[in-house]
């Protein structure tokens, strides 16, 4: 089964108003080539599932300058101006998320639970319209799974078989959303020989991977 | 002599360091709270982490060798000490809400007097998301804020928010270039005086009532 | 002529093998299950899960090259195929109950007409825990029960179990020495019938209805 | 900071009554030193959590023979006569698991979170006094945290400063087991010096370390 394919087969799979998850911290492990892609297709109305919106010149943060998502799921919108623009003048739809909320939700997506319970957001706007559960004596929000049609990580190194190592902290939310999309798309860095990854250093194992782009070093 | 803005928050950083303990696992904020790696005594072992994903988090590298692989959580490059560790963003929050953070270091756009904070949101102006702030605030086991004491004049530590708040009740220490002050039960208790601090001057730059013991200490520049 | 307990385990897991399909995630369970491995075609790629922690289960290794650190959910010394990966117990369960394994292929104490399984416990006799197979059986996108179809004379096969259910209704297909059957909204389908055995054979050896197609097939030695 | 302790402090620190998480699957990852230790030592009364508990001749399986249990929640016993046995006959109490929901409620003690909902349990004996919650439809039950007074893990390498690698696949419930406990030892295969495990490689961060037993390698 050979996964090899190139940005422009990946971006096909990536249809008008489907959700994608996107990794990467304000940019850094983000699949950049396949976002810059993303904006030259211009598919529009996505629902995009990521940390931030990043930097307005920088991956899923061009995507946001070029209008092409109708609603955000994320934990920070600090550094692009023009998602919070967006937001308040209603043309986009912003769901703030805790970070460590969004993780989990992801999570839970990506390994078959029904939701968590955090203290998270307790006592602050984050509740509501969710479901309180005092576990004893304390009260934790109950939080959905999220899932995506789509999840576009970046690897560092990834095998022709799919596995995955993630370099430094360009880990971030890419292991957790390679579970948790139908399917998983990965851009590596470099493409590697199965067998050349050490299995105790696998960070997302193949199995979650359908394709993968890349490879130029 | 009034200080300067970068004196403000040298002073400020500097005292928030004296408040962090040998072994501390201690995660900072963007902005003035990431000054306070700055100034921990070298007698001390804190490790910093950052919520992006890692511990031990180091200086900015020289000049040239940034690596985009390797960011703190404002996106800025930075370094990883020796014995330093990485991990995703699902660990990341499992060490910042299971309480293996001693300290978080956060500013703050108001805070109240019990213990209530609101960083993340000016309804309808400005709304940089909470990011890692809800996490931090709940799970460290202690919560410092990091601030001038007041914003253009106008007070930020108050009797009761007024700001959507990012946790309710987690503060514990408010430290600014005016005061050290305590969250208790009680309310605020004044702990410490600034280098150019009254305790007339502290009452009058704060919108909460101050508990003011027999003894208030005083922090230096 | 009758077929010994070996021929019975070796015709069962003969025809689970052809159930699964290439690129396919299988979870064999330990016992018969386990043999699955040795009929898989070759030019067929399948990749075995071992809940334990890691993905490319291979063969038993030689003798003298046991690694106490690489063992199969059974804690047998195993190996590791290229391409493999190891991970913890939370990301093994991660990937079971979130729907990446295709199939799971298990033994039954009993299984009925409704797709309810019971393998993890007899009352006050024999309680050996689900261990797994709680998980497996709900995560897996495909329950293959792998069993002979009788034990001892008594029917396992039942209208509904007796026993303290694994899970309820997620079986899907049912493959013993006798019969290939599948569980389906009205009931138990017979698909197959194995080598040796009659329309009426299965029928007496099953304690479930079964729905009987104008056309059964055969699957053979 | 020195973390490095004998097998004897180190079991020193296990009182009558508590509650300890042991790493390992039917053995395999399991600290057998500190294990052994503590058959010799005889504490009483402890409640275990674990994956199962072993063979009657190895790890916990010698501390089920010698009765040092009072309640075992482990997903599996097979493969110890004497833990059916003492269960059959009241004289401990069992209390089994299944494996996965075993691994999130222990990740649950660990990373701060209230309970996860799991489809796993539903339409069994295990849903019995359980919290069931719909979500879309769905049943669910609602697992709650688990937590201990001290985890005994076993790592492969592990550095001064307590970070830990584990090998293949001892790692199992060791990972989660290391964030769930007031007071974590790890038994290490071998003590290396810090800086000698990459950062990438780190599984057990050190800060849930609180000390190091061995290196006899």
């Amino acid at each position: 089964m050979n996964k090899l394919i190139s940005v422009q087969q990946a971006i096909d799979k990536i249809q008008d108003g489907m959700t994608i998850m996107v990794g990467g911290f304000l940019g850094a492990g983000a699949p950049d080539k396949l976002l810059d892609a993303l904006v030259e297709k211009g598919v529009k109305n996505l629902t995009l599932i990521c940390n931030d919106t990043s930097f307005p010149d920088k991956g899923v943060g061009k995507m946001v300058v070029n209008k092409q998502f109708k609603k955000m799921i994320v934990s920070h919108i600090g550094t692009n101006p023009e998602t919070g623009r967006q937001m308040n003048e209603g043309e986009a739809e912003v769901d703030l998320v805790p970070q460590g909320t969004l993780a989990e939700r992801v999570r839970c997506g990506g390994c078959g639970l029904g939701g968590v319970l955090t203290p998270t957001g307790i006592g602050t706007e984050v509740e509501n319209e969710k479901q309180k559960i005092t576990v004893d004596g304390k009260e934790y929000l109950l939080e959905l799974p999220l899932r995506a049609d789509i999840a576009l990580i970046r690897g560092n190194k990834v095998d022709k078989k799919g596995n995955v190592f993630y370099n430094k902290s360009s880990k971030n939310f890419n292991p957790i959303m390679a579970m948790a999309a139908d399917t998983v798309i990965v851009e590596a860095d470099e493409v590697v020989e199965i067998g050349d990854i050490d299995p105790n250093n696998v960070m997302s194992s193949a199995i979650f991977v359908d394709y993968i782009v890349g490879g130029d070093k | 002599m009034a200080m300067d803005k970068k004196q403000i928050k040298a002073v400020i950083a500097k005292r928030v360091a004296q408040e962090l303990n040998d072994g501390d696992v201690v995660n900072l904020g963007i902005g003035l709270p990431t000054l306070v790696a700055n100034y921990i005594p070298n007698d001390i072992d804190v490790t910093f982490q950052s919520e992006n994903g890692f511990l031990g988090l180091g200086p900015a590298p020289e000049a040239g060798k940034e690596d985009p692989d390797l960011v703190n959580a404002g996106g800025m490059p930075v370094t990883i000490l020796e014995g330093g560790s990485f991990f995703d963003s699902a660990v990341s929050f499992g060490i910042i809400r299971g309480g293996h953070v001693d300290a978080t270091v956060l500013g703050a756009l108001q805070v109240d007097e019990k213990g209530n904070l609101a960083n993340w949101k000016i309804p309808g102006k400005m709304v940089p998301g909470m990011g890692g702030a809800m996490d931090l605030v709940v799970g460290a086991n202690r919560v410092i804020i990091a601030m001038q004491h007041t914003q253009k004049g106008n007070h930020k530590i108050l009797k009761e928010c007024t700001l959507p708040l990012t946790a309710k009740s987690q503060v514990n220490l408010i430290i600014t270039e005016m005061a050290v002050m305590e969250v208790t039960d009680k309310g605020l208790v004044l702990k410490e005086l600034g280098p150019e601090a009254s305790i007339e001057d502290v009452k009058a730059a704060t919108g909460a009532e101050l508990i003011i013991p027999e003894n208030v200490g005083k922090f230096g520049l």
